[in-house]
């Protein structure tokens, strides 16, 4: 392979991307859908994720002081811990006119006083992982001042449980989808190559080297996968974009918030792109293998 | 140069022989008409000359060595010193005549300059430099054979193997081109043709190698194209 | 077209697909993908669809019955509404159990007695759909005994914008999916027959009708598109089995059950077997067509 | 039978005329040789014959019918009534010597019975009913001419129109086949055939028109090859 041959091979695969657009075009859009499909799974799926990890973090721990517990000092003990990521006092008073407002009527608490409150100071204290909050609400237990500790377990450990399925269903299900777009191009570019089964053929006669058989396809196919890949992300860019802009309008709770970083996204459309471009650079080269093995 | 001992061929899945039991030598420099009967074996005697695949036993070698040894390095350096001309032409329907025979030199790493010196040459010696820019679909089926031949010719080879190289011209053209082999091999270069063409083969007066049904049935220093006509 | 066509036509469907096995298995397994992606779409969507409608028909009222109320008169007058579908009383003893429970210390209560209980009866009502929440409320609050309702007004909201806007997402993400899937088989199909361009030109040069020629394809993508179908079918049938008996172990809160019934799966794989089929038989016509129209 | 009236073809793309102001008759019945150099307009004229596509300018007819009139139904009728032999054969690659003889009687209809019976007679005629199996990749190139030759034939047709039938084909060989084309002729089947040929033109001495550069140059009732050599 010298300089000569791969100047012609470069030439060549651009004049064959020419001759050949509709191939190219049928292979690119492929390429483009396959990936695109996996992209938005991926995307919904980090907007999963990303939702039930929103409300792990919300899951609260309700700390009910003792009648005569020390709550500065029990306020300053549950701050310090590791896993804690948040904690609110609810004075008892307060804690008396929230009762009512939830029971929606106010006035019938106006019964108690400060002096026949029947409730006790609370602490509502929020952890960083809904994995950590059975093990802070045994610390908590053990804290002086401490009267009971509450906290959803049955919906924490369902959480727990969901998070943990729909993360493997997740995987399993990208990765189908990652190998069915890897063997979708591969087939795609391997009816392409089929095509030209006989230029193969007529190649290897006049002596042509495999390296220098294959740079075309490679080359072909490397583009054709890029494009496609770029094809993907970009659309998939726009519709994402005008979707999380219109989930943003309608002021959905806090929980429907959708991904938006850069540090997240990035990731998955750098993914498509690279995917996008290896399956058609080393797709070409397996999809000419068997033709260049023969003889 | 080329030494063929003890030859035979069955083609996978056939009962019968395409070639059986062929001995024959090549010398450098010599011209040889293969002649025969449509199906007597002329195609696959040349189809295991190039090593388009190995014969089912027998022993075939150029310049000593064994064409069945030949690693995949070895074999792409005998193939780009022959120049092959097909009996179904096997151009590349994507390129066009020019480009057709620039890629025979293309493959083997020529450069463009050389390219654009040879080519040229090449199809005006089968007259063809006035068609370079069209596709293999808009010629006529001599056309096409004519690309064949100076896709052959282009990369001036030590062998040349031709199938059948005149099938599709008129006489005079025939003419012409077996004058142009004439001339190539007086060059030096060794040439086989396989011919149904009679008078040429006639009037060359060559070494004739006839077979019959798979075997040699005749091999004259000189002689002619002997049939019933 | 006669008999000796037809019978011909149908042989040679056979032949073809077993000469070019390769081929016809890549193009089944296009259509198997494409399908099934669109159709795991559309289960997820469905799904989804599900868990909304059981949320809406979750939102409760709640109606606090003045203190002077004819709670028996109230509890038919609401059975009555058209939009109800359910109504739980729960008297203000039970009331005051359940908000001892629910503030984590039911001894705390006992200062309350039945005559010092603050709480009213309280009706919970549940309407059939989101969207008959507010107007349920409204009929309720005019009728006699009743003192205040109430019911997440704003949560009603969301969710019916929700459901508003995942419905159309779901519409054009199906869509976008069944024309991408479509567009494939299509494309395909089409590599299929330009690598038999040859033989359709032969075919009209020794005077084939358009009929005979196209009939051979015509069963291919067919028996092709219906196989792709029955396969994509099979795949999806299986994985949705495993994960809804795996969701159903889970024991995960009632919103999460999944669709299992035929009414609502038979659709999804019936238009899966439909589409891969009318797909195969339309995109094989649609492919050979320009190639019968030139002269 | 077929009428050429001053018809002309320029491909498109081309400078060149391929055919210029070709006028011709051919009677029924008539067996016609068309000769000429290689590039001369032979495979245009019976790809026109043929309505393969349709002449730059003029007018062709068939018995008394403009060729260009006709609808897609009629087209059908017509190519039906011919057998064509092209110059690079075209055989369906994937189908055998038997099925692809038997191709041409399917495509219009006939009946299993009557296909068993006509292949097998078609392909006995061209010397073939052994290699009735083979694939055409598994035949030589003469026995791939010969299977396309069955293929025209085995329809019987009114009009046969071959197209360098003989280019692959040992001299004895093509002197049977051009013996079978007269065979039919004789039968009352119109017979037009391009070919290079000459020792085949000279020893038939039937019609021969010879084109040069897109021209009719020789129209000669009972003629011979007229060339150089
Ligand atoms: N790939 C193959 N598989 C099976 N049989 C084959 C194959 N190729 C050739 N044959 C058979 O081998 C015999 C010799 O074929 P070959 O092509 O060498 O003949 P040929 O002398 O070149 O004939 P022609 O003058 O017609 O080209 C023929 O009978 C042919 O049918
Ligand atoms: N599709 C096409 N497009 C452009 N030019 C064409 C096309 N087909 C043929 N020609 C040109 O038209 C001329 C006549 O071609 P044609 O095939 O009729 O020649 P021919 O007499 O059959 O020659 P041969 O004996 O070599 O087969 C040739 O110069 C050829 O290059
Ligand atoms: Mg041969
Ligand atoms: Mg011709």
């Amino acid at each position: 392979m010298n300089f000569n041959s791969l100047r012609y091979s470069l030439r060549q695969g651009i004049v064959s991307l020419r001759r050949n657009t509709i191939l190219a075009l049928v292979t690119t859009t492929m390429v483009a859908i396959s990936l695109g499909v996996l992209g938005g799974f991926m995307l919904l799926s980090a907007n999963v994720r990303h939702v039930v990890r929103t409300i792990e973090s919300n899951v609260e721990i309700a700390v009910f002081a003792a009648m005569d517990a020390d709550v500065t000092a029990l306020y300053s003990q549950l701050s310090t811990l590791q896993s804690v990521r948040e904690v609110i006092l609810v004075p008892r008073d307060e804690g008396l006119r929230e009762l009512g407002l939830a029971l929606g009527d106010a006035e019938l608490f106006q019964v108690f006083t400060p002096q026949n409150n029947p409730l006790p100071d609370v602490f509502r204290v929020r952890v960083r992982a809904a994995a950590e909050v059975s093990s802070a609400a045994e610390a908590i237990r053990g804290m002086p001042g401490v009267d009971t500790v509450d906290y959803g377990e049955e919906i924490v450990a369902q959480l727990l449980a969901i998070t943990r399925w729909a993360s493997s269903l997740f995987v399993a299900t990208s990765a189908l989808l990652g190998f069915g777009a890897i063997f979708l191009v591969i087939a795609i570019i391997r009816l392409s190559v089929m095509a030209r089964q006989e230029e193969i053929g007529v190649m290897k006669y006049l002596g042509a080297s495999n390296g220098f058989i294959r740079l075309p396809f490679f080359l072909e196919g490397t583009v054709m996968g890029l494009l496609g890949a770029l094809l993907a992300s970009l659309v998939l860019w726009l519709l994402y974009d005008a979707l999380s802009a219109s989930v943003q309008n309608m002021a959905l709770p806090l929980l429907l918030t959708p991904v938006t970083g850069i540090a997240l996204l990035g990731p998955i459309f750098g993914g498509i792109l690279i995917l996008g471009t290896a399956v058609g650079a080393f797709g070409s080269l397996l999809a000419i293998r068997r033709y260049l093995h023969d003889h | 140069m080329l030494n063929v001992k003890e030859v035979s061929q069955r083609y996978p899945g056939s009962k019968q022989y395409a070639l059986q039991d062929i001995t024959l030598t090549v010398g450098s420099g010599e011209f040889v008409f293969l002649v025969g009967q449509s199906g007597a074996g002329k195609s696959t005697l040349l189809r295991l000359l190039f090593r388009e695949y190995l014969p089912s036993s027998g022993l075939i070698t150029y310049r000593g060595r064994n064409l069945a040894r030949f690693n995949g390095r070895e074999l792409l350096n005998y193939r780009r010193k022959i120049g092959m001309v097909f009996q179904d032409f096997r151009l590349l329907k994507q390129k066009t005549v020019f480009e057709n025979v620039a890629f025979a030199l293309e493959v083997v790493g020529h450069s463009p300059q050389a390219v654009r010196k040879a080519v040229p040459e090449a199809l005006a010696q089968v007259g063809l430099l006035d068609r370079r820019h069209a596709f293999p679909a808009e010629l006529s089926g001599g056309e096409q054979q004519r690309v064949g031949i100076a896709r052959a010719m282009v990369r001036k080879p030590q062998l040349i193997l031709a199938d059948e190289p005149t099938g599709n011209v008129d006489p005079d053209t025939a003419l012409q081109l077996m004058e142009l082999f004439a001339a190539i091999n007086k060059t030096g270069t060794t040439i086989v043709i396989a011919t149904h063409a009679s008078d040429m083969v006639d009037r060359l007066r060559q070494r004739v190698v006839q077979l019959e049904r798979g075997r040699v049935v005749r091999d004259d220093k000189r002689g002619g194209y002997v049939g019933e006509l």
